[in-house]
Order: structure tokens, then sequence, then C-alpha cells
């Protein structure tokens, strides 16, 4: 049997086709009549695609004989527009073994979140719209995936987005998700003005090239993805003329990809609207949030990683801010209250690794390109598992503040064993997924060259090992701070299905071989564990854990079983504010005013601020723009003479020039 | 004095009461002063046309744009009365913008004018033009002008009946626009 | 043949009929006129679609039909198609009294006598007939402006008249330095014969902006807000759609027929109003509060991305307009459309009156939220396509800045617009707010144009056709 | 300037000269006159300086066929129409405001309520 005898590898398109058909039925026929089954229609088609795409990794693995590396393929295109022959847009179906590794993360995290939402959700307004836009999203997600050129990988970004948008603000009452709605929108769209930028840039450069190439090109067209990865196309690219700044467009259209990657996975300076977007559902932030519309960014650096190879600095900007948002983001987490926040802070600090991960490629040694995707495969399990968890959490207290949670183990054991499972994967414990794929990267970035990257990489790593216990014993132990925790119950089976599966994968798939599948062409394979590594970051986790054990497990335990006794509430409260005195000096003095609070108030002031800034200027020009209609019929004819002016002027300037 | 000079002699008294009278129009105080210079003004046009050998277009000028203008001065009698007959000095300021946009589109005018070679009339063709031009609008071939000529006819009905429509005498204002149209 | 003029004779018989039928019924009978010209303007589409080449010759050349000009009459009676069913309600009287319409006979006598002219615009082959079918396109307008005969419109009307007569005048005497520079009338023959002297930039600089007023290029636009909020609300859909498509259709005229030679010589000037336009319009839009204005600017910005095509006189550019120009006058009319039904409902042209439509109305809210987002091209949208294939004729020509100015312009302009769609779908529905139903024909409107905004964008065939229309174009 | 003058009589500086004068004052009359009305003359004024500028370059420049005259016979038709419009909407406007005078038209759409007063 070979590929072409393969049902599910021919008809690939068949995986993202059928949430479309799900969002269009559900949106339209099935929504008025049936909020129930609008649930059940959207899951299950979901769920089909998930097996499909099962099927499909399995068939297309099958045929991987262990030492050649698999094929890309293309069973599926057909033509869009054409601009002309070289320029013409298809939309198909890339196969190959990033893509499939992607379609198996999106259906199957995208299933387990229909699955959990249907209880998660039961009685909202909305009920039927949610699951019809999560459906979207997925038929988005999956179209982005598979894309084999630039433009049909814009396209279904922007639909991502659009679907995100619509999601974060789907409490549409609640004045904060509104915002946090439109805020991540504006600022995506933001970024993705840099992918479009980018897009006519290397489209036009790169069509140059393959005017140049004849009949060499052969039918591949000039944004296709296997045109652009082809060696002599590089070289050609990269030889081009500068046409900004002494960058080459290729130089220049990484740049701006990047930017658009860095909007999407939220990479400082552009991370602002991650932590607002957890207004939206728990299971939405579980979905797109954290395991798949926030990796597209990493999946756009990876798809495009031969063109950023060749692109003079651009690797070595992916490099910075990798490094730089990881250490961040985990050192804000470390000072959150919110659940949801700090998970949100510890998914950009995660997103910096992978971005970190494919910064390491810049030495030629694409070890770092299958580290990124493996890290990404197995973040997006335990970080939907830790998102799930939270969701329970939230379900059963009505509340995501740490400090008003408390002593949960045991209402919810279930929940509790498998966000303490999350929570060892994603501080890498042997012999859980996150162990195995945070090594890599860190294999990656020591042996390729760069030692400080390293460091902080480590750093980092003991930074999420505390803040993800911080949380994980506040949660869990102690007492309940608070009436409504006290009262909490374990979630209905429904929810606690789709976690127990994402528990099983969390767990299990760090010995799944994704970094031999994925490496590309002189990538060095690590087989076993690579000491030098796993030593280090095993000792800097238990350090973290350790820290986090001394400052949140005992005596917050013990205050809160003295106040209980002795009725003085106020007193316990104060005392307890006293072991945070110590917290308080070593994260808000040292962690928090040292790094974080610059960085906030860089964040509130510069980065907001200029969003902010932005806004008013425009506003101002806008009353500028209105300040000219001023009513007088003479005033308008005015204008219009200057306009006659004008173009007199600058017909005749452009003559002078020309 | 040759036929020449005396073109030449008359173009210029024509030019400078065209010039003066334009002046006027837009200039006097007086309205009623101001439409009677423009009659003027297409008058002075008339005789241009007559000058550059367009015979025709001079009569047509005369019976049908200055005639024109009577219809617009009728109007104006009826419409504003004797009080908004009379205009103000334009302020300070709508003088200066006027002054600099008249005066920079006529050197505009001047600047692309000096890159144009001069010449002059080749001769009077004086009489023989109302033929050519009236082969010319209904020629329905290649050198004609019957589509434009039909297109201007679109374009008067559509003024007058719109112009109608619009200006007949209703008080709006005293009834509800829905049943606006009855009255 | 004869056929060729066909659509153009069909809509000239249906405003005569409908003129000379104003003269014998009563106001029952008037309120039928409107589904008649309705037919009359469908029966056009039909023999347009169906009868007419897309290429051809009348009067010796005088009357020219090519590939793309039928696009452009193709769009303009769409146009008119569509303006017609959304002003059936205010035609009937029905809705709130400020949103009805004095229903004569002779407004639509004068909207397809307007209609007339803008079709002939594109088959123009000489100055005088180019002339005067502008002439026909503009004047009429005027009038419809001023058509409720209220305060606010005549007032509107007036300045509208006073811009535009200028600019037509304007026009007129560029046309004027044309014709003595090159000795002809013949837009060709023009074209062969333009030199590149101070002359001719003059001439080409006041046609331009004689133009331009019709299309709201910056900083000819300021008539454009008060005219829009000042008319009648299906006056306000045909000057935002119709009018722009004509004077689109004169710009590549002008552009493309006669100065066409020159191309890099005006290149960087369009360029230019181009970017000027789009940032006007955009700025001017961020801060309305009331619908129409906030349309009429972002018609101004759309106006600036039309023109981002026109860059370099290329065969693409002219598709890609061509293309955007179609998608642009269908998107808008479902904005429109959905405009005016709120205008019906509530009276109200502020950005209020939307407040929780997706409630009351949620198809009608997804329907302006689709228009809406095609107008700021989110994929796959025909507005996306549409603006990614201007923008890529920009990058074509190396106008870089350009695409950039354009691109940062697409992205401000999302947020006008997201202030509509949250007032749908965000804010608390008015709980005095009236439930009428949608009336049939704007609902047919609001259909076609929603699903035709989507089908642009994802069915290659639209965009495939033009693109071979515009290589077979002269 | 001088030189144009002097390049002949009623050669086509000269009459290209008086065109462009009468034009620009039909501009200021346009930016200057508070009556709508006088704002009309002043356009007829343009209007009518085009016509003639068609004429002189017909005469001058391309004397073998009509077509400027016949232009200029187009631009007196429009001027026609033109007037007709402005009319209309002159009496519409005084029927309504009890005056033409436009530097008394402020509003710019915000008094956006419509309908009569």
């Amino acid at each position: 049997m070979s590929y072409a005898a393969s049902a599910i590898v021919q008809h690939a398109w068949v995986i993202p086709a059928l949430p479309l058909l799900s969002f269009l039925a559900v949106g339209l026929l099935v929504r008025p009549f049936s909020t129930r089954w609008a649930g059940g229609v959207a899951a299950a088609s979901v769920a089909l695609s998930a097996a499909l795409s099962w099927w499909l990794a399995f068939d297309y693995l099958q045929f991987a004989s262990p030492p050649g590396p698999l094929p890309t393929l293309l069973p599926w295109q057909t033509e869009w527009l054409r601009f002309q022959e070289g320029l013409r847009i298809d939309a198909g179906t890339l196969l190959d073994p990033a893509s499939v590794l992607l379609v198996v993360v999106v259906t199957t995290v995208s299933a387990l979140v229909h699955l959990y939402s249907l209880a998660y959700m039961d009685g909202e307004a909305g009920y039927g719209r949610y699951f019809a836009i999560l459906n979207l999203f997925t038929f988005s997600m999956l179209g982005l995936v598979l894309a084999p050129n630039l433009v049909q990988m814009f396209v279904c970004w922007e639909l991502v987005g659009a679907s995100s948008f619509f999601l974060i603000g789907f409490w549409f009452d609640r004045p904060a998700a509104v915002a946090a709605s439109k805020k991540a929108f504006v600022v995506t769209r933001f970024a993705d003005l840099g992918f479009l930028v980018a897009i006519l840039l290397l489209g036009h450069a790169a069509f140059d090239v393959r005017q140049q190439l004849g009949a060499a090109a052969g039918d591949l067209q000039a944004l296709d993805f296997a045109f652009l990865g082809r060696s002599d196309v590089l070289a050609a690219l990269a030889s081009q003329a500068p046409v900004l700044g002494g960058m080459t467009a290729l130089t220049l259209g990484c740049l701006l990809l990047f930017m658009g990657g860095a909007g999407k996975s939220a990479m400082f300076p552009l991370h602002i609207w991650l932590p607002d977007a957890m207004e939206g559902p728990t299971p939405v932030s579980a979905l797109i949030h954290a395991a798949t519309m926030v990796v597209a960014g990493v999946y756009l650096v990876a798809r495009a990683l031969p063109l950023f190879a060749a692109a003079d600095g651009a690797l070595t900007v992916v490099l910075l801010v990798g490094t730089f948002t990881a250490l961040f983001a985990a050192a804000i987490a470390c000072t959150q209250d919110d659940l949801k926040r700090v998970l949100a802070f510890s998914t950009l600090s995660q997103l910096g690794y992978m971005m970190l991960a494919l910064g390491t490629c810049d030495g030629g040694d694409p070890t770092g390109h299958s580290a990124a995707l493996f890290h990404l495969f197995t973040h997006a399990f335990f970080k939907a598992l830790l998102f799930l968890g939270a969701g329970a959490v939230l379900h059963a207290a009505h509340t995501g503040d740490v400090w008003h949670l408390g002593g949960l183990r045991k209402p919810m054991p279930l929940t509790h064993a498998l966000f303490l499972l999350a929570t060892l994967a994603i501080a890498g414990i042997w012999p859980l997924s996150g162990f195995f794929s945070k090594d890599e990267i860190l294999a990656a970035a020591l042996h390729g060259g760069h030692p400080l990257v390293f460091t902080v990489g480590l750093g980092v790593a003991g930074l999420t090992a505390f803040y993800m216990a911080r949380v994980y014993l506040l949660t869990f132990w102690g007492q309940p701070r608070r009436e409504a925790t006290a009262h909490a119950h374990e979630a209905p089976l429904t929810m606690v299905l789709p976690m127990g599966a994402l528990a099983v994968l969390a767990a299990v798939a760090g010995f799944v071989p994704v970094s031999r599948w994925v490496a590309l062409p002189g990538a060095a394979v690590h087989t076993g564990i690579d000491w030098a590594v796993a030593v280090p970051t095993t000792v800097v986790a238990l350090v973290g854990f350790a820290a986090a054990g001394w400052l949140y497990a005992g005596d917050l335990g013990r205050s809160e079983a003295a106040a209980a006794r002795l009725g003085r509430l106020y007193r316990a409260l104060r005392h307890k504010f006293w072991i945070d005195e110590v917290y308080l000096w070593v994260t808000r003095k040292l962690i928090f005013r040292l790094v974080a609070a610059p960085i906030a108030w860089f964040d509130r002031m510069v980065v907001d601020g200029s969003m902010h800034g932005v806004g008013v200027l425009t506003r101002l020009a806008g009353a500028g723009v209105q300040a000219a209609q001023t009513g007088q019929a003479q005033a308008y004819a005015a204008w219009a003479l200057t306009g006659v002016a004008l173009v007199v002027g600058l017909l005749w300037a452009a003559a002078r020039a020309g | 004095m040759s036929a020449e000079t005396l073109r030449s002699a008359l173009f210029w008294v024509f030019a400078t009461l065209s010039l003066s009278l334009a002046w006027s129009v837009v200039g006097n105080r007086r309205l009623l002063r101001a439409a009677v210079a423009l009659m003027g003004v297409l008058g002075c046009s008339a005789a241009f046309y007559a000058l550059l050998g367009f015979g025709f277009l001079a009569g047509i000028q005369i019976l049908v744009y200055v005639g024109g203008i009577v219809v617009l001065l009728v109007f104006l009698v009826m419409l504003t009365r004797t009080q908004a007959l009379l205009e103000d000095e334009p302020t300070p300021w709508r003088h200066k913008v006027g002054v600099v946009a008249a005066v920079g589109f006529f050197v505009v005018n001047l600047w692309a004018l000096a890159s144009l070679p001069d010449a002059a009339v080749q001769g009077p063709v004086l009489g023989g033009d109302t033929r050519a031009i009236g082969r010319a609008l209904l020629d329905a071939g290649p050198q004609g002008y019957v589509l434009p000529f039909e297109a201007v006819s679109v374009l008067l009905l559509a003024a007058l009946v719109g112009g109608i429509a619009v200006a007949r005498k209703v008080d709006v204002a005293a009834l509800p626009p829905a049943e606006a149209n009855h009255g | 043949m004869p056929t060729l003029a066909l659509p153009e004779l069909l809509v000239l018989a249906t405003a005569l009929l409908v003129l000379v039928a104003d003269l014998f019924v009563d106001d029952t009978g008037r309120k039928r006129l409107l589904p008649i010209a309705l037919v009359g303007v469908v029966g056009a589409l039909v023999a347009l679609v169906a009868l007419v080449p897309d290429s051809g010759e009348l009067l010796g050349g005088r009357f020219a039909m090519d590939p793309l000009g039928w696009w452009f009459k193709l769009a303009l009676l769409v146009a008119a198609a569509g303006v017609l069913c959304l002003a059936q309600p205010a035609w009937q009287g029905q809705g709130t009294v400020d949103a009805t319409l004095p229903n004569r006979g002779e407004f639509l006598a004068i909207l397809l006598f307007n209609l007339a002219g803008m079709l002939l615009v594109p088959s123009a082959r000489d100055a005088v007939t180019f002339y005067l079918a502008l002439e026909t396109a503009t004047m009429p307008l005027f009038l419809l402006v001023a058509w409720r005969r209220d305060a606010v419109g005549a007032e509107a009307a007036l300045k509208y008249f006073v811009v535009g007569a200028l600019a037509s005048a304007l026009l007129l005497y560029g046309l004027g330095w044309l014709y003595g520079l090159t000795g002809t009338l013949d837009l060709a023959l023009m074209a062969a014969r333009l030199p590149t002297t101070p002359a001719a930039y003059l001439a080409m600089g006041l046609v331009l902006g004689g133009l331009g007023f019709k299309l709201t290029l910056a900083p000819l636009h300021t008539w454009a807000p008060q005219v829009y909020t000042g008319a009648p609300l299906p006056v306000a859909a045909w000057l935002g759609t119709a009018s722009k498509a004509a004077a689109v259709a004169a710009l590549a005229v002008v552009l493309y027929r006669v100065a066409g030679p020159h191309a890099a010589a005006w290149t960087p000037a369009v360029a230019l109003l181009a970017a000027l336009t789009m940032t006007v319009g955009n700025l001017g839009a961020v801060v309305q509060t009331n619908v129409l204005r906030l349309l009429a600017f972002s018609a101004v910005s759309q106006a600036g991305y039309l023109l981002v095509g026109l860059c370099g006189a290329t065969r693409d550019g002219a598709a890609a307009v061509t293309y955007y120009l179609v998608v642009y006058v269908v998107t808008n009319l479902g904005a429109f459309a959905a405009a005016a039904v709120v205008h019906h409902h509530t009276g109200s042209q502020e950005l209020s009156a939307f407040r929780g439509l997706s409630r009351r109305h949620p198809l009608l809210a997804l329907a302006m939220m689709l228009a809406l987002f095609g107008l700021a091209g989110i994929p796959p949208l025909g507005g996306f396509t549409g603006k990614f294939l201007l923008f890529s004729v920009a990058a074509q020509a190396e106008l870089h800045w350009l695409v950039a100015v354009a691109a940062v312009n697409s992205t401000v302009s999302l947020y006008y617009y997201l202030r509509i769609v949250r007032q749908m779908y965000i804010e608390p529905a008015d709980a005095a707010a009236p439930q009428t139903p949608t009336a049939f024909l704007p609902g047919v409107a609001l259909a076609v144009a929603t699903v035709g905004g989507v089908v642009l964008g994802v069915v290659p065939w639209f965009y495939e056709t033009v693109r071979v229309a515009a290589a077979r174009w002269p | 300037m001088a030189e144009l003058l002097h390049a002949g009589g009623s050669g086509l500086h000269a009459w290209l000269l008086v065109t462009s004068a009468l034009f620009s004052l039909g501009i200021y009359g346009l930016l200057t006159r508070r009556n709508a009305v006088g704002i009309l003359l002043s356009l007829e004024l343009c209007l009518n300086a085009a016509a003639v500028q068609f004429a002189v370059f017909n005469a001058l420049r391309a004397p073998g066929r009509v077509d400027g005259a016949v232009m200029a016979l187009f631009v007196v038709a429009v001027a026609a129409a033109e007037v007709v419009v402005g009319m209309a909407l002159f009496v519409l406007l005084y029927s309504q405001r009890r005056t033409v005078d436009v530097t008394e038209l402020t509003g710019d759409g915000r008094d956006s309520a419509g309908g009569p007063p």
C-alpha cells in the first residue's frame, strides 16, 4: 500500500471540511431549533475529524522507512487566484511531518474541548453560537496548518483571529470581555499587517527569482512553501539588491513575517492581548489561547525556517525575542493571583521557549526546529489540561483568585490529581512529557553555541516549577479560604473525561519520537537522555518546587488552622501576610521591582500607553479632518481648488523628478 | 487699416469690455447689475465667436445663452426680493482666499500658456460654419456628434423635470412629509 | 449591432415610461412605479448579461463597448437594482416619517436618466460624449439629494451643487486644454498626441481634479459627509455606489485611454493622492457618531484604495480595480441596505440606532457585520481578495511605501467598522426599539449583497474573468 | 507677460489670456459671493470662458473641423441645465430658510435629525 492508495492521505481535505460543514449547519440550521443538538453536532463533527486525523497520522507514518525522511505530499490542490503565471494562489492540503503533527494536535485538543464544553457551557445563553464559532475556529486552524502557500495561511490566519475575537468577547455583557476581545483583535491585526506586507514583498521578490529560473521552477508558484524552501531560490533571494535600509526583501520580509507570528504567538512586546484574552470562556482559553492558535506564530516561523535561515540576522531576532519573552513572562507569572492569568503568562513563557528553540537554528544546525515542534506538541496537551483543570475549579468555586481558593484536593480529587500531573509535566519532571521536550530545547541551545540562552532557559525552568507549584499549592492545599470554595464539588464526568484523556497524552507524549519525525535534513537527532541538560533542569525544577513548598505549603496551612481554632481571623490573616512579606520581599522587591515592575511599567506606559497614544493621536487627527468640515459651501469649493492645485503640482513635480 | 488690424483692434476692444464687465459680475454689490453685466460678458463672447469665424455659434450664444440669463433674472427677482439683491462686501478673509485662488489659477494658466507656441487665426471662415456644425451634430458616423446630442437632451429633460419637481411651490413645512406630494 | 446599447435604451425607455405613467396614476398606482422601474433595470441587467457582447462599436466608433466597460456597466446596473430595492419602504411611506421619500414618478425617472448617463461613461470615445455623459451622471444627483425638500437636504444639495459645478467647470477647462494641445477631441488620438509640457500637466490636473470630486478624492471630498446625511438614504446609497462606479470608469478612461502612455509621469501623483485619500477618509471616519457620515468617510477611504490599483496603468491594475469596484459596490450596497432598514425602523442615523440589533434582527446584524468586514478587508470576503489584489499592484509598481500606508489604513479602518459591530452585538438592546420586520425588497437586496460579498471572495471565477477581460482591454 | 501681449494682437496667447482671466474672475466670484445667485453668475462666467476657449482652440489649433465649436455649443446647453438645477435648489432653499446667503448655511450634517423643521 502506498500513499496514493491511502484514502485519508488522498482526501485529507475532509478533516478541515467537517468542522466547516458543521459550522454552517450549526450556525444556520441547527442553532435556531435546538441548542442541545447544536453542541452535539459540533462536538461529533470535530471528534470525527480527530479520528480521521489519527488515521491520517497512522497512514502517513506507517510508510516511514526509519532512516529516510518522511515525504512532503500535496494530495489536493485547486487554483484560487491567478495574478499571472508564477504568481498563482492555490488552495490545498500540504502534508508533511509538521502539518500532520499539528493536525493531530488541533483536532484532538479541539475534540476534547468540545466535549468538555458540553457540560461547562451548559445553560449559557449563546450555547449554539459558542459551538458554531468553535467549529469555525477549528476549520480555520486546520486550514492554516495545511496551507501549502503563504496566502492560504494568511487567510486562515485572519479567520482564526476573527473567531478568537468572537470567543473572547463571548460574554458580551461583561465590559472586560468586550475590551479584551477588541484588544486582541486590534493588536493581532496590527501584527498581521506585517504578515500581509511580508507576503507582498516576498511574493514579488520570489516572483522575480522565479522568472529568472524559468523552466527550472516547474509548476511551483512564487508563494508556495515548496518554492520558498528551495536552496537555489533562497540563494537567489539572499543575493538580491537591498530594498530598504540595507536589508534585502528577504530579510525585511522575514522580519515582517516574524512580526505577524509574534502577534499571534504573543511575543514581547505584542504579548499584551493574551492575558486579557482570559476573559473568554475557559475551554476557549485552553483550545485557542494555549494549545492551538497561539502556536500559529511558532508554526509560521517553523514553516518558513529556510527563509529565516537564509535571511541575515532574522533568526537572531527570533532568538532574542523568544528568550526574553520566556524569562519575562515567567517572572510575571510568579506575581499573579488569578489562576488563569498565571496560566496565560505561563503560556507566554512556553511560547518564548519554542521561539527560542527556533532561534537557535541561526548557527545552521536545525535541531532547534524539531525541539520547538516537539515542545509545541507536548505543551498543547499539558497546558490544555491545566486550563481545563482551572476551568473545573472555576466551575466549582466560581472564582479564579488563588487567595480565595485552597484545599480543593479533597472535594475535587480527580481534578487535583490531573492538575498535579500537568504541573509536574510543565515543570519537566521525568517521565512526563515536558521533561523530554524542554530538555531538547535546552540541549539545542547548549549545543548550538548559546550558553547564555541556555542559562536563561534553565532559570525559566526553575521559575516555571515555582509558579506552577505556587498556584497548585494555593489552590489545592491548605484550607478553603472562601465559603464558595468550601462547597466545591467534583466536575461532571463529561468534563473529567476529556481531562483524563489529556492527562494520558500529557504523560506519554514525551515518548513519541516527534523530533525524529519532524527533523529537518542535517539536524542532529538525540537518542536517549542528555544528562548534561537533564540533571541541571531537574535540579532547578526541584529547587523551584522546594521554594514554593516552603512559601505556600507549610505555614499557610498552619496559620489557617490556627485562625479557625482561635477565631481570630484578622490576626491569622496578618500572620499569613507576614509569610507573604518574605514572598513579597523575594518576588515584589527582587523579581517584581527589579525585573517585573519596570517591565510592567514599560508595558503600562509605553506598550499600552503607546497603543493608547495611537488611539488619542488618531482621534486628534480625526478631529483635524473633521475641522475641515466647516459647513461653508465656499470653504468646500476652496478645498476642491486646493485639491486640483495639488494634483497639478504633483504631476509637475513627478515629471520633474522623472 | 487692414482687416487683420481691424480684427485685432476689435478683439482688444471686446476683451477689455468683457473683462471689465466680468469684474462687475463678481464684484458689483447689486446682484441685478451683476446679472446685467453677465449678459454683457456673454454678448462679448458672442463677438469673440464671430471674430473667430463662428457666426452660427455667435447667433446661438445671443439667442439661447443671453436669453437664458433673462430667465435667470426673472427667477432672481421672484426669488430673493429687493433686500437680498444687495450683496455685502466680502470679509477680508474671504476676499484673500478668493484673490489667492483666482490669481493662482491665472498664473498657472500663464505658465501653461508659455509652453504653447503662439498661433494666429488662419483666415476668416465667417458664415461657413453653420452647415458644418449642423452636419456634425446630425452625423451618425465616426465624425458626428449625434450621441452627445442625445445625451444632452436627456440631461436637459432630467434637469427640467427634476428642477420643477424640486422647486414646485409646496409648503412642505405645513404637511407631514409622507403626504407632502399631494399638495 | 443595436443590441450593444440595449441596456442604455431599456433604462431610458423605463425612465420615460415611469415619467409618463406618473401623469395618469393616483397615489396607489404611484407606489407601483418603483417595481416597474426595478423590472426595467433588471431587464437591462439581464440584457447586458445575456445579449450584449463585451466588445463592439456603434455609430462609427462613437459608442463602444469594451471588456472592462462591460463590467463597469454590470456594477452600475447592480447598484441601481440594489438602490431601488432598498428604497422600497421609503417609497411606500412605511416606517418612520423621517425615512420616507416623497413618491413622485419624477424621482425614478431622474434616477434612471442619471443611470443612463453613467452607463454611457465607459462607452465614450470622444471628449464631447465623455463630458456630456459625466454631466448627465452628475447633475441629476444635485436634485436627488434635495428630493425630500427639507431644509437639511436643500442645504446639503446646495453645497454639493457649488462644489460640483466648480469641479465640472474645471474638468471642462482641462478638456479644453487637452483639445488645444492635441487638436482633437477623439480620446485615442489625444493619447497619441499628448505632449509633456506644463500645459499638459495643467490639463491633466484639471481633468483629474474634476473627476476627483466625483470619486471623493481628498481634499475634494469635503462635500460628502453632509450630502450623505442630508440626502434621502436611497440617494446616499446611490452616491456611495453607482456614482463612485461611474467616477472610477471615467478615471479609468482618462488615465488609461488618454494618459496611459505617460503612466510613469502621473503614477507618483496618483499614489500620493491615494495615500492622502485613504488616510483622510479613515481619520474622518474614526470620530463619527452618525452612521451615514461614517459610511461617507469610509467611502472616501475606499476611493483611496481603488486609486491604488490605477498606479502604473497596468492590465493587472485595471483588473484589480474593476474587480474591487464590483466587490465594493456589492458590499457597500449591503451596508447601506442595512443602514436603510435600521433608519426605517428607528428614524435615526446615529450609531446608537444599531444598539442590540443582533438580538432584534440577527440576520440583519449578520449581513451588516459581513458587509463591514468586507469593507475592512477581512478574509475570505471579496473585500479581502480585492484589497489584496490592489495592494499587490502597488507592490508590483515598486510602491512599497504605498503598500505600507494602505495596509496600515486598512487596519485602522477596522477600528471604526468594529464600532458598529460593537453596537449591534455588544450593547444591550433598546427596550423601546421597534421590532418591525424587514420589508421584502430590502431583504432581497441584503441577502444578495451578503451572499455576493462572500461568493465574490471565495469563487475564483469572477476575478479570473475580470482578469481575462482586462487582458483583452485595448 | 509683456512678450505675450506683443506676440500678436489676436494671437493664441492673447485669446487664452482673456479666457484664463475670465475663468479666474469666475473663481474669485465663486469663492467670495455670499448670495447663491451670485455664485451661479460666477459659475456661468467660468463655463462661458471654457466654451470660448474651445472655440479659440478650434479656430487656431485645429481649424480643419468644427469639433471645438460643437463642444462650445454643448457647453451652452449644459450651462442652461445648470441654471435650471441651480435655480430649483435656490427656490427650495429660499422656501425653507428664507435666505440664499450661503454664509448662513453652516450645518454640516451634525443636525442629522433630518425631516422638516
